[in-house]
C-alpha cells in the first residue's frame, strides 16, 4: 500500500486509494487522507503558523502558562494589599482602589477566558479528538489555527487595556451595568471598550473551535469507533463545546449592546434612558453559569481516562457517566439565575432556580460515585497524574458540596457576594483548572512531547499544591462566612472584620506558597522538554488510540493506515486475556490468548 | 447532497413567500384588535421561515442532527424569554 | 464548629435560614465523610500488588450499576428535602413580608447609604422627612419595612446579622422588611462592586430599645408636631 | 479540488454542512438574546409605537421582497451546480450578490434618511433596538455578499465550487431568516 503519505500530501498520494474504499465500506463517514499537511515546512508554517492540530495544542498550552503567570501576578498583589492593607507591595507599589478593582477584573477574565479555556478546550480538545478518534486532523485545519491566532491577538487587547489611559477594565468580570455602561462610573474609559474587545475575540475564537471539535468528532472518526466507542474526554470535550455554542451567544448580543451603550451613548443597560440593567445579568450568566461547566466537562474529562489507566479497570458505568454529562449539559443551561437571587430579580423566580441547580447535583453526584467505584477492585498505581486525578475528586468533592450552601435560595441570601462564594468557586475552578490541568499535562506530556518528566519533581509539585490549596481556601469559607465582602481593597475598614484579619494574612501567606510551588511545574516542564527521558509510544500502557501514534506524533498522526477499532476505550484487565489491556485498535483475531 | 437529489421547486416557494409577504403586511391594515393582527403578521413570519428553512435550507431532507440543531437553539431561546417575562415585563 | 464563624444572629428570620444551613452542612458533611472517605479506603485497599489483576467491571448493567444508581437517588431525595425547607424560608424572607411598623427608605449611591426616615407623620414626601447620611435607627421587636433604591449603579445592602441582602438597581424599588431581636449596632457593607470607593462603603444600623428609640425620635423631631408629645409637654 | 472519488468528495461537504449548522445554532441564539431583549423591554416600555410608526413598511416590504428573491437565486445557484451548469452557477450567484447590494442599499438610505430626521442609535431605546437589530443583521449580510463574491470568483475561474454553494447557501438563507422575524418585529408591530 503505498509510501510517504504523509509527509508528501498535497495530491492525495495513489497507495492510499484502495485503503480509502475499504474503509469507506466500514464506516460511510471517513475522511480521507492528510490532507492538510503541507510539503512546505519553513520554520514559519511547523512552529508559528501552523495548522497541525498538535501545534496548535502546545501553542494554546504556551499562551495559557504565559497568561497563568501574569494572572497568578495580579493575585499576589491583590493578597498582599488584602493582608497588609495599603502597604507597598514589593514588585508593584502602592495599590490604590482604582487599580484594586482593575486587578480583581482582570484577575478573573484572564484566569477563566485566557488560562482555563485555553488549557482545557485548547490545549486539550485540540490535542486529543484528533488523535483520540483516529482522525489525521481537525475537520477545518486552517480555521483552527485562525481560532489560535484570534486568542493570542485577543490576550494582546487585554494586556494592552493596562496601559491605555485610565487603566484596564474595573468593573468587575462580571462587567455588571450600569458600571460598565458608563466611564463616569467607573474613571475607566477604554479599558472597558478594549475588555470587550477582547471577549468578542476570545468568543469568536472559542465559537470557530466549538464548531471545528463538534465537526470533527462527528464525522472523522476512525472505521468501527461508534459513539459509544468514544473515550470519555471526547464525550465531555464535544458537550462543553456545545454547551458554549449555545450559551454564548446572548452574551455576545449582550456584549455589543454594551459596547453600544459606551460608544454610541444607547441605552440598553442604563436605567435613566429607559434601559434594564437586570437584563445584562440575566445574559452574562445564562452564559457565565454553563461557562463553568464548559471548563468542567474537559477536566472531568481528563480524570477519568487518568483514573481507568491507572486503577488498570474499566471506568464504572461507562454509559451512565456519558448519559449524565449530556443532562449536565442540559441543566448547566437552566440555572443560571442562581446567581442573581438577592440581585433584584423577581423572587418568584428564585424557587424554581434554585431547584433546577440542586437537581444539577444529582449527575454529577453519578460522575463522583462513578469515579470512586472506578477504584474498588483495581490495581492502582500511584504515578504522578493518578495522584492529580485523586486529588481532583477530593477537591472537586469539597468545592461541589459547597455549592449546595450557596444554591439554597434563603442561605445564599447570607453568603452571596461574600469570601465563601470566592472560596467555593475558586475551590471548584481550581480543582478543575489546576487539578484537572496537571492530570492532564503529566499524563499527556510523553505523547505531546516525547519525553517523560521528572517523578520527584512531579510528586513534590503535587503534595506542595495540595496541602497549600487547601491551606489558601479552607480558611477563606470562613472568611465569607464571617461576611467579609468580595471585591474590597481593605478589611480592615470594617469593624466586624477585625477578628478575621489575622486569618487574612495566613491565606495571603498560603497562596504565596501555592503560587511559588508552581514554579517546581515549570521548572519540570521546561527542563523535560528540552532533556527528559525519552518516552515510549505508550509508557503508560493505556488503551485509547492515541498511544497508538508515535511519540510525540508526525504531521499526520499515523503513517499509512488509520487504526481501525474493534472495541471500547477502557478494556482493561479483561478475562480470558494475558494482557492486561486491549488497545482499542488492535483486531480480535489477533487477540493471544 | 449527492448530485441527483432531487430538489424542490425553488420558484414555486418564492412565489408563496411573496403571497405571505403580502398577507403579512395586509394583515396590519385590517381591522381587527391589536393583539390579533400581531398574532396573524407573526404566524405568517413563522410559517415562512419554515418554509425557507425546509426547502431552501434541504431540511426536509436531512437527518436527526440536523433537525437538532435547528430546532434546539429556538426552543432554548423562546424558554429565555419566557422566563424572563415576570423579571423584565412585570416589574413589581 | 465551622458555622461559628457565622455572626450572630439578631432577626427573627435568621434562625430559619440558620437552621438550614446547619442542615444543608450536616448533609454536605457526611457525603465528604463518606466519599472522600471510600476514595481514601479504595486508594489503599486496592494499591498495586504483584500478581493481582484488577477485576473487570464495566458497571453499565443494572445489577453492577445499582451501586451508582442507590446513592444518586439519595443524593436527588437530600436534595429535594434541602430544597422544600428552604423555599418555605425564602418565601417568608423575601415574598410575604408581615405588615410593617417603620418605614425607612434607602437609597444606595456612590458611596453612601442615604437613609430617609418619614418622620412621625409616617408618610414620604412631607417636610418632617429627615435624610440621615449611613445611619439606620430602628427599635428593637419591632417590624422595620424598608423601600430600598439606587441612585447611580448597583449596591448591595448586606445585614450579615440579620440574614439579609438585597441588591438595589436604579430604576427599580425593593422591599425589604427584618425584625431585629438585639439592640445593639451592626454594620451595613455594600457588597455589590460599585466602583472605586465600594471597599470601606459602610453604614450603621443601631437597634435601639424601645426606650431609647423613643428618645433618638424626641431628638430628631422636637417640634411638636404629633398630638401625642404634647401631652407629654409640662 | 479535483477529487473524483466520491467518498473524497462527500466527506467535505458532509463536514461543511455540519459546522455551517452548528455556526447557525450558535447564531440563532445570538440573534435570539438580541430579539429577547427586544420583545422583553418593548412589552415592558409603553409608548413604542408611536416611535416604530416613523419607520417606513414599504421600503422594508421592498426589502423582504429583494431578500426573499436573493434566497431563491441563491437556490438556484446550486441547482444549477447541481446540473454541471457552470454558466447558470455564475449567473445565479451574481444575482444573489446584486440583490444582497441591493438590501444594503436600501438600508442605508433608510438609516441616512433617519439620521437626517435626528432619530439616532441615542434617540431612546426603540432606536437602540432598531440599529441594533438591523446592523447586526446587515452586517450578517455583508459577511455572506463578501462569501458569495469568493465563490462567484472561484466559479468564474471554472472551478468547481461544488458543495460550497449549498454551505454558504445554508448561511444566506439562515440570514433571510432573521429578516423574515425583523421585520414584522420592527416595522408592522406597531
Amino acid at each position: 500500500m503505498g509510501e510517504g503519505t504523509v509527509a508528501s500530501p498535497v495530491k492525495p498520494p495513489q497507495g492510499i486509494r484502495p485503503t480509502m474504499s475499504h474503509r469507506a465500506r466500514v464506516d460511510p463517514i471517513r475522511l480521507p487522507v492528510a490532507r492538510t499537511a503541507h510539503e512546505d515546512r519553513s520554520f514559519w508554517r511547523t512552529y508559528i503558523f501552523s495548522t497541525d492540530h498538535k501545534t496548535i495544542a502546545k501553542q494554546y498550552l504556551f499562551l495559557a502558562l504565559f497568561m497563568a503567570l501574569l494572572g497568578g501576578y495580579l493575585v499576589y498583589v491583590m493578597r498582599w494589599q488584602l493582608a497588609f492593607p495599603d502597604t507597598s507591595i514589593p514588585g508593584f507599589g502602592f495599590v490604590g482602589p482604582e487599580t484594586y478593582n482593575a486587578l480583581t477584573t482582570n484577575h478573573g477574565t484572564i484566569m477563566v477566558f485566557f488560562v482555563a479555556m485555553p488549557i482545557l478546550l485548547g490545549a486539550f480538545g485540540n490535542f486529543l479528538i484528533p488523535l483520540m478518534i483516529g482522525a489525521r486532523d481537525m475537520a477545518f485545519p486552517r480555521l483552527n489555527m485562525l481560532s489560535f491566532w484570534i486568542l493570542f491577538a485577543s490576550s494582546l487587547v487585554i494586556m494592552s487595556s493596562f496601559f491605555v489611559p485610565g487603566g484596564a477594565a474595573a468593573a468587575g468580570w462580571t462587567g455588571y451595568a450600569p458600571l460598565s455602561a458608563r466611564t463616569e462610573y467607573t474613571g475607566v474609559n477604554w479599558g472597558i471598550n478594549l475588555w470587550l474587545l477582547a471577549h468578542a475575540l476570545e468568543f469568536a475564537s472559542f465559537l470557530m473551535g466549538g464548531v471545528n471539535f463538534l465537526t470533527t468528532a462527528i464525522t472523522m472518526r476512525a472505521p468501527g469507533m461508534t459513539f459509544f466507542r468514544l473515550p470519555l474526554l471526547v464525550w465531555q470535550q464535544m458537550t462543553a463545546s456545545v454547551i458554549f455554542l449555545l450559551s454564548v451567544g446572548p452574551l455576545i448580543a449582550g456584549a455589543v449592546m454594551l459596547l453600544m451603550d459606551r460608544l454610541l451613548g444607547t441605552s440598553f443597560f442604563v436605567p435613566e434612558q429607559g434601559g434594564d440593567p437586570l437584563l445584562w445579568q440575566h445574559l452574562f450568566w445564562f452564559f457565565g453559569h454553563p461557562e463553568v461547566y464548559v471548563l468542567l466537562m474537559p477536566g472531568l474529562g481528563a480524570v477519568l481516562e487518568v483514573l481507568a489507566v491507572f486503577s488498570r479497570k474499566s471506568i464504572f458505568g461507562y454509559r451512565w457517566i456519558i448519559y449524565s454529562t449530556i443532562s449536565v449539559g442540559f441543566l448547566s443551561l437552566i440555572v443560571w439565575a442562581h446567581h442573581m437571587f438577592i440581585s433584584g430579580m423577581d423572587p418568584r423566580l428564585a424557587m424554581p432556580f434554585s431547584i433546577t441547580t440542586i437537581l444539577i447535583s444529582v449527575p454529577i453526584a453519578l460522575i463522583v460515585f462513578s469515579m470512586i467505584l472506578t477504584l474498588w477492585k483495581g490495581s492502582i498505581r500511584f504515578t504522578p497524574p493518578m495522584l492529580w486525578a485523586l486529588g481532583f475528586i477530593v477537591m472537586f468533592i469539597l468545592g461541589g458540596l459547597t455549592g449546595i450552601v450557596l444554591g439554597s435560595a434563603p442561605v445564599n441570601i447570607q453568603v452571596h457576594g461574600t469570601y465563601f462564594v470566592v472560596a467555593h468557586f475558586h475551590t471548584v475552578l481550581l480543582s478543575v483548572v489546576i487539578f484537572g490541568s496537571f492530570t492532564g499535562i503529566y499524563f499527556w506530556f510523553p505523547k505531546m512531547f516525547g519525553r517523560m518528566m521528572n517523578v520527584p519533581l512531579s510528586n513534590l509539585h503535587f503534595l506542595l499544591t495540595l496541602i497549600f490549596f487547601n491551606l489558601t481556601f479552607f480558611p477563606m469559607h470562613a472568611v465569607g462566612l464571617a461576611g467579609m465582602p468580595r471585591r474590597i481593597t481593605n478589611p480592615l475598614q470594617y469593624e466586624f472584620l477585625q477578628p478575621v484579619q489575622s486569618l487574612n494574612v495566613y491565606i495571603t501567606l498560603s497562596a504565596l506558597g501555592l503560587t511559588l510551588a508552581q514554579f517546581l511545574f515549570l521548572i519540570n516542564f521546561v527542563w523535560s522538554i528540552v532533556a527528559g527521558r525519552k518516552a515510549e509510544d505508550n509508557p503508560w500502557e493505556s488503551a485509547t488510540l492515541e498511544w497508538t501514534a508515535p511519540s510525540p506524533p508526525p504531521h499526520g498522526n499515523w503513517g499509512d493506515t488509520i487504526p481501525t477499532v474493534y472495541r471500547g476505550p477502557y478494556e482493561y484487565s479483561p478475562p480470558g486475556v494475558r494482557e492486561d489491556f486491549l488497545p482499542q485498535d488492535l483486531a480480535p483475531s489477533a487477540r493471544s490468548d | 447532497m449527492t448530485a441527483d437529489r432531487a430538489h424542490p421547486n425553488y420558484v414555486a416557494i418564492w412565489v408563496w413567500l411573496v403571497i405571505l409577504m403580502l398577507t403579512g403586511v395586509l394583515a396590519t391594515l385590517l381591522p381587527l384588535e391589536k393583539s390579533a393582527v400581531i398574532g396573524l403578521i407573526f404566524a405568517v413570519a413563522a410559517v415562512k421561515a419554515v418554509l425557507v428553512a425546509l426547502n431552501y435550507m434541504h431540511l426536509k431532507s436531512e437527518n436527526w442532527l440536523i433537525y437538532a440543531l435547528a430546532i434546539v437553539p429556538v426552543l432554548l431561546v423562546v424558554a429565555m424569554t419566557l422566563v424572563l417575562f415576570p423579571d423584565i415585563v412585570y416589574r413589581h | 464548629m465551622f458555622l461559628n464563624w457565622l455572626p450572630e444572629n439578631v432577626s427573627i428570620h435568621g434562625a430559619e435560614i440558620d437552621s438550614i444551613f446547619h442542615l444543608i452542612y450536616y448533609i454536605t458533611l457526611a457525603w465528604f465523610i463518606v466519599t472522600v472517605g471510600a476514595l481514601i479506603v479504595f486508594a489503599l485497599l486496592f494499591r498495586r500488588r504483584d500478581g493481582q489483576r484488577a477485576a473487570y467491571i464495566t458497571g453499565d448493567r443494572l445489577p453492577h450499576a445499582a451501586w451508582l444508581l442507590i446513592p444518586t437517588a439519595l443524593v436527588l431525595m437530600l436534595d429535594l428535602w434541602i430544597d422544600f425547607r428552604g423555599g418555605d424560608a425564602w418565601a417568608r424572607v423575601k415574598l410575604h413580608a408581615p405588615p410593617s411598623e417603620l418605614q425607612i427608605q434607602v437609597t444606595g449611591k456612590q458611596f453612601n447609604w442615604e437613609i430617609l426616615y418619614p418622620g412621625p407623620d409616617g408618610r414620604f414626601g412631607t417636610p418632617d422627612d429627615l435624610q440621615i447620611d449611613n445611619e439606620l435607627h430602628v427599635a428593637v421587636n419591632r417590624v422595620v419595612g424598608l423601600t430600598l433604591k439606587s441612585k447611580d449603579v448597583i449596591h448591595s445592602l448586606y445585614l450579615p446579622n440579620l440574614r439579609l441582602q438585597q441588591n438595589v438597581i436604579p430604576g427599580r424599588e425593593f422591599h425589604a422588611w427584618f425584625q431585629a431581636t438585639k439592640p445593639g449596632v451592626f454594620e451595613i457593607p455594600c457588597l455589590e462592586l460599585c466602583g472605586f470607593g465600594h471597599s470601606g462603603m459602610v453604614g450603621h444600623l443601631i437597634v435601639h430599645t424601645a426606650e431609647e428609640y423613643d428618645k433618638w425620635v424626641k431628638e430628631q423631631w422636637p417640634a411638636p408636631s404629633s398630638p401625642l408629645k404634647e401631652s407629654d409637654q409640662p | 479540488m479535483r477529487m473524483a472519488v466520491v467518498s473524497e468528495q462527500s466527506a467535505p461537504a458532509r463536514r461543511g454542512k455540519i459546522a455551517v449548522w452548528w455556526l447557525i445554532a450558535s447564531e440563532v441564539m445570538i440573534f435570539g438574546g438580541a430579539l429577547s431583549c427586544y420583545i422583553l423591554a418593548r412589552t415592558a416600555g409603553p409608548g413604542w409605537s408611536a416611535e416604530a410608526a416613523h419607520l417606513s413598511a414599504i421600503l422594508a416590504t421592498i426589502n423582504t421582497f429583494v431578500l426573499l428573491t436573493s434566497s431563491m437565486t441563491m437556490a438556484m445557484a446550486f441547482a444549477a451546480y447541481q446540473k454541471a451548469d457552470q454558466r447558470g452557477v455564475c449567473r445565479f450567484l451574481l444575482c444573489t450578490i446584486l440583490l444582497g447590494l441591493a438590501f444594503l442599499g436600501i438600508k442605508a438610505y433608510e438609516y441616512i434618511s433617519h439620521i437626517a430626521d435626528g432619530l439616532a442609535p441615542w434617540s431612546g431605546s426603540f432606536w437602540s433596538f432598531y440599529y441594533l437589530l438591523t446592523g447586526l443583521h446587515a452586517l450578517h449580510v455583508i459577511a455572506g455578499i463578501i462569501v458569495n463574491i469568493i465563490l462567484l470568483l472561484a466559479a468564474g475561474k471554472g472551478l468547481h465550487t461544488g458543495y460550497r454553494i449549498e454551505i454558504a447557501g445554508l448561511y444566506w438563507h439562515f440570514v433571510d431568516i432573521v429578516w423574515i422575524f425583523l421585520f414584522p418585529l420592527l416595522y408592522l408591530s406597531y
